[in-house]
């Protein structure tokens, strides 16, 4: 099995070097003039007032919690899928089951109203 | 081939150093990080089992999955309480939420 | 005649590799390099022509031109373009995280030509077959989502962590449907290995069996494409930038083509896993022809992309979350639901699997449909409820 | 030496080093950051013994997933950043002592083992394909680990309500959360 992992250990090296091939090539013929204004963070005309670690939302982490449940749902569900023309009747519902708790999970986050974006 | 205590040995060393974090680290977050560098190390130790000792078994993967889902769980739990503490408290060093101490 | 070129010339490549004394597994590893070489090498050099087509369609759509200068029809603008940033300087922000800063934007590449190696082009003519296609798709996605916030954090700008926040908050979202979306061809082919889901596509194409997971996949993938009406991030017209703000020269124009490969590659995986991938008439004993029916029905959706693009107006943030939360994702794990149960209740009941699942489809599209309206008219009424109250008619 | 030796010791070398750094590194960004290098690491590490699907799971989890949430949290808490005072605590030289104790007993429990130390790989029983349908029929399975499977569903339903309100800013310091 390792033989097919090949190629993709080949060709994700082989890509990122292909792009930072014009990324040091710009380096090289571009100009190399620095100066503090040029080179001061972007802002709309104003000197950058305060920290760059502005704090962020609480909505962000919410949003990325119930990604998280439901990637690690549909991680458990690849293999059921796999072999679902294989399984039984009963098989097939308890993956069902599966589905419905954690729906049930964001039915609770959707009726607390964690899902709106404030 | 490799043999398997290559595996075991890494395994451990990564256990091991997890364990520093946990115990060392002041940040609640470094603690979590070295917890889940300890379950990565458990998850090795499982599947290199699975290859090396019982491969018509499909037991070290499941085992390795359900690892997965405790450690997503532990994380997200895990990473609110600490939102949820520095919101009351402002800090996320452990040694200051003492709260519970005495 | 020779009537499957690819193996035929992947043969004479490995015979010829082993009479320079070479092992078969050290010719293979040759091989396989040399493959993997040609491929990033295509995919990248293919970037010419969408960026120019993709502008040259979207000028249409307004009623322009679009660029018609430099070479026949504007061909080589994006040649210029490419020449042009080259020339220009990367000015690194000061206090940026060097190294992360430089890797983000290859990354990024990396995250989309990664994706390639495990799409069939043609019969025997895939990167590779792995038997984890699917999922190894999803992970690709997430070192894009990775190379995101590296480029956000790196920069040290206020605006382009912001931007990069939202980009990743979208991304990660719009990732639940995808994946959602992605057991149903699994279900159907028993597989998840994008060679296998291509072969059980010879009898009907997902498209017909589970029409609804096909235009989640494709929606959702827009979204992680952030193609428009899901271009919020970038927002050209409204916003200074997304997370590459501080980006200038070949380290913005990578980040570029990334986003411009994603289109035609989210095509791409919509034609493989939904509308039969290089499967045709005469593909059999003309194994060429794959590649030609498999460029065609891609270029085929890209063009729906870039239409959805010129027609849509952009979504707001609000808008674009409460899409997907409360939308695609309930819909997705219905999709999932309803298939396995269609699926199986029709083998059980010896009822044709393909009309059941289309109708099955039907219906839950219907449910979907009757759903939204009550919802709509709720609305309506909540809002004609609390209009007199709030706002008192102004004197005129 | 094989070729697949070379593969490994180098994923274990960068697996170790990234592990040292996520715990030596000052700024939690960083350390973040290397997390994700020895997150993948041992995806490839799954790799070479045959789970592709675990590997793949490892890096859209621990990757996609864990080191985002990670991430995001250190942003979420960033006052932590300003003030960079030691990152160990004052019993770290004892945390050194438990680590490398530990990791001496293991060790020394590992070398009770002999046959371990030569033990081949086995030939895998079935092809990778049947090993994931296997795994998905095992997990559904009334003999095998169905029980395991829906408590885990059960488990996350538990995490996703849990730290939802745990996280959720309380209603009447919502405007406290500052700018977005």
């Amino acid at each position: 099995m390792s033989d097919q992992w090949l190629f993709i250990a080949l060709i994700l090296p082989l890509a990122l070097f292909m792009a930072s091939v014009p990324i040091g090539l710009s380096r090289l013929i571009g100009p190399r003039k620095s100066n503090p204004a040029k080179d001061a963070a972007y802002e709309c005309g104003i000197e950058t007032v305060g920290d760059t670690w502005v704090q962020f939302k609480v909505q962000y982490y919410i949003f990325a919690l119930v990604f998280v449940v439901f990637d690690v749902e549909a991680v458990f569900l690849f293999p059921w899928a796999v072999a679902y023309e294989q399984l039984q009747l009963y098989a097939v519902l308890e993956g069902i089951l599966f589905i419905l708790i954690l729906a049930a999970g964001l039915l609770y986050a959707w009726r607390k109203g964690n899902l709106e974006w404030i | 081939m490799i043999p398997l205590s290559w595996y075991l040995i890494l395994a451990a060393a990564l256990f091991c150093i997890g364990l520093y974090g946990v115990l060392g680290r002041r940040n609640a977050v470094a603690i979590l990080m070295g917890i889940e560098l300890m379950l990565n190390a458990v998850n090795i130790n499982l599947v290199a089992f699975w290859r090396y000792l019982t491969p018509a078994l499909i037991a070290g993967q499941a085992f390795a999955i359900i690892v997965f889902a405790v450690a997503a769980s532990e994380a997200a739990v895990g990473l609110a309480l600490i939102i949820s503490i520095y919101r009351q408290r402002s800090t996320v060093i452990a040694e200051e939420i003492d709260l519970m101490k005495w | 005649m020779i009537t499957d070129p690819f193996t035929f010339v992947g043969d004479l490549l490995r015979e010829f590799l082993i009479g320079l004394g070479l092992t078969p597994p050290q010719a293979s590893g040759v091989i396989a390099f040399l493959g993997a070489g040609a491929l990033a090498t295509a995919v990248l050099l293919l970037c010419f022509l969408l960026i120019w087509a993709e502008r040259k369609i979207l000028a249409r759509i307004q009623d322009r031109i679009g660029p018609n200068r430099v070479g026949p029809f504007g061909l080589l603008q994006t040649v210029a373009d490419f020449a042009k940033l080259l020339t220009k300087e990367v000015v690194v922000p000061s206090g940026a995280d060097k190294l992360l800063y430089y890797l983000a934007p290859p990354l990024a590449v990396m995250a989309v030509v990664g994706l390639w190696a495990v799409i069939p082009l043609a019969p025997n003519l895939v990167g590779t077959d792995v038997n984890v296609a699917l999922i190894y798709l999803i992970s690709i996605g997430a070192i894009g989502t990775l190379a995101i916030m590296l480029a956000g954090w790196s920069s040290n700008n206020k605006y382009a962590l912001l931007g990069a926040f939202r980009s990743v908050a979208m991304l990660i979202s719009y990732e639940v449907p995808m994946v959602l979306a992605l057991l149903v061809p699994t279900m159907l082919a028993g597989s998840m290995g994008t060679v296998a889901i291509v072969e059980a596509q010879r009898q009907m194409w997902f498209v017909v069996l589970a029409p609804l997971a096909a235009i989640l996949f494709f929606t959702s993938s827009m979204a992680e494409a952030g193609k428009a009406p899901f271009d919020l991030l970038e927002a050209e017209s409204e916003i200074v930038a997304g997370y590459n703000i501080e980006y200038s020269s070949m380290a913005f124009g990578m980040f570029f083509v990334g986003d411009f490969l994603h289109g035609f590659t989210l095509s791409a995986l919509t034609v493989t896993l939904f509308f039969g991938g290089w499967l045709g008439p005469y593909v059999d004993q003309y194994s060429w022809l794959g590649l030609i029916y498999f460029l065609a029905k891609t270029a085929v959706v890209y063009f729906v992309v870039i239409w959805i693009r010129g027609s849509l107006p952009r979504l707001r943030i609000d808008q674009v979350n409460s899409f997907n939360w409360k939308f695609l994702v309930p819909l997705a794990l219905s999709v999932v639901v309803v298939t396995a149960v269609a699926d199986k209740s029709a083998a059980a009941l010896g009822w044709d699997r393909t009309l059941a699942l289309f109708v099955a489809n039907g219906l839950l599209l219907l449910g979907t449909v009757i759903a939204l309206q009550l919802y709509a008219r709720s609305q309506r009424r909540r809002f004609e409820r609390s209009r007199p109250a709030a706002a008192p008619a102004p004197a005129r | 030496m094989t070729l697949l030796q070379g593969v490994f010791v180098v994923t274990a070398l960068a697996a170790v080093i990234s592990a040292v750094m996520v715990v030596a590194s000052p700024r939690l960004v960083h350390a973040a950051l290397w997390l994700v290098v020895t997150l993948g690491a041992v995806a490839v590490l799954f790799i070479l013994l045959d789970a592709g699907f675990l590997a793949m799971v490892q890096v859209v989890i621990y990757i996609g997933a864990i080191a985002i949430l990670i991430i995001f949290t250190v942003m979420l808490t960033r006052r932590v950043m300003a003030d960079s005072g030691p990152q160990a605590n004052r019993a770290w030289w004892l945390a050194v002592f438990i680590g490398i104790v530990m990791f001496a007993a293991l060790l020394a429990l590992l070398a009770q083992m002999p046959t371990w130390w030569q033990a081949t790989p086995p030939p895998l029983a079935a092809s990778a394909d049947f090993m994931i349908e296997d795994l998905g029929k095992s997990l559904v399975d009334l003999d095998r680990y169905v029980v395991p499977f829906e408590v885990a569903s059960v488990l996350l339903l538990a995490a996703l309500i849990g730290s939802i309100v745990l996280a959720r800013p309380p209603a009447e310091t919502t405007g406290k959360t500052g700018p977005e």
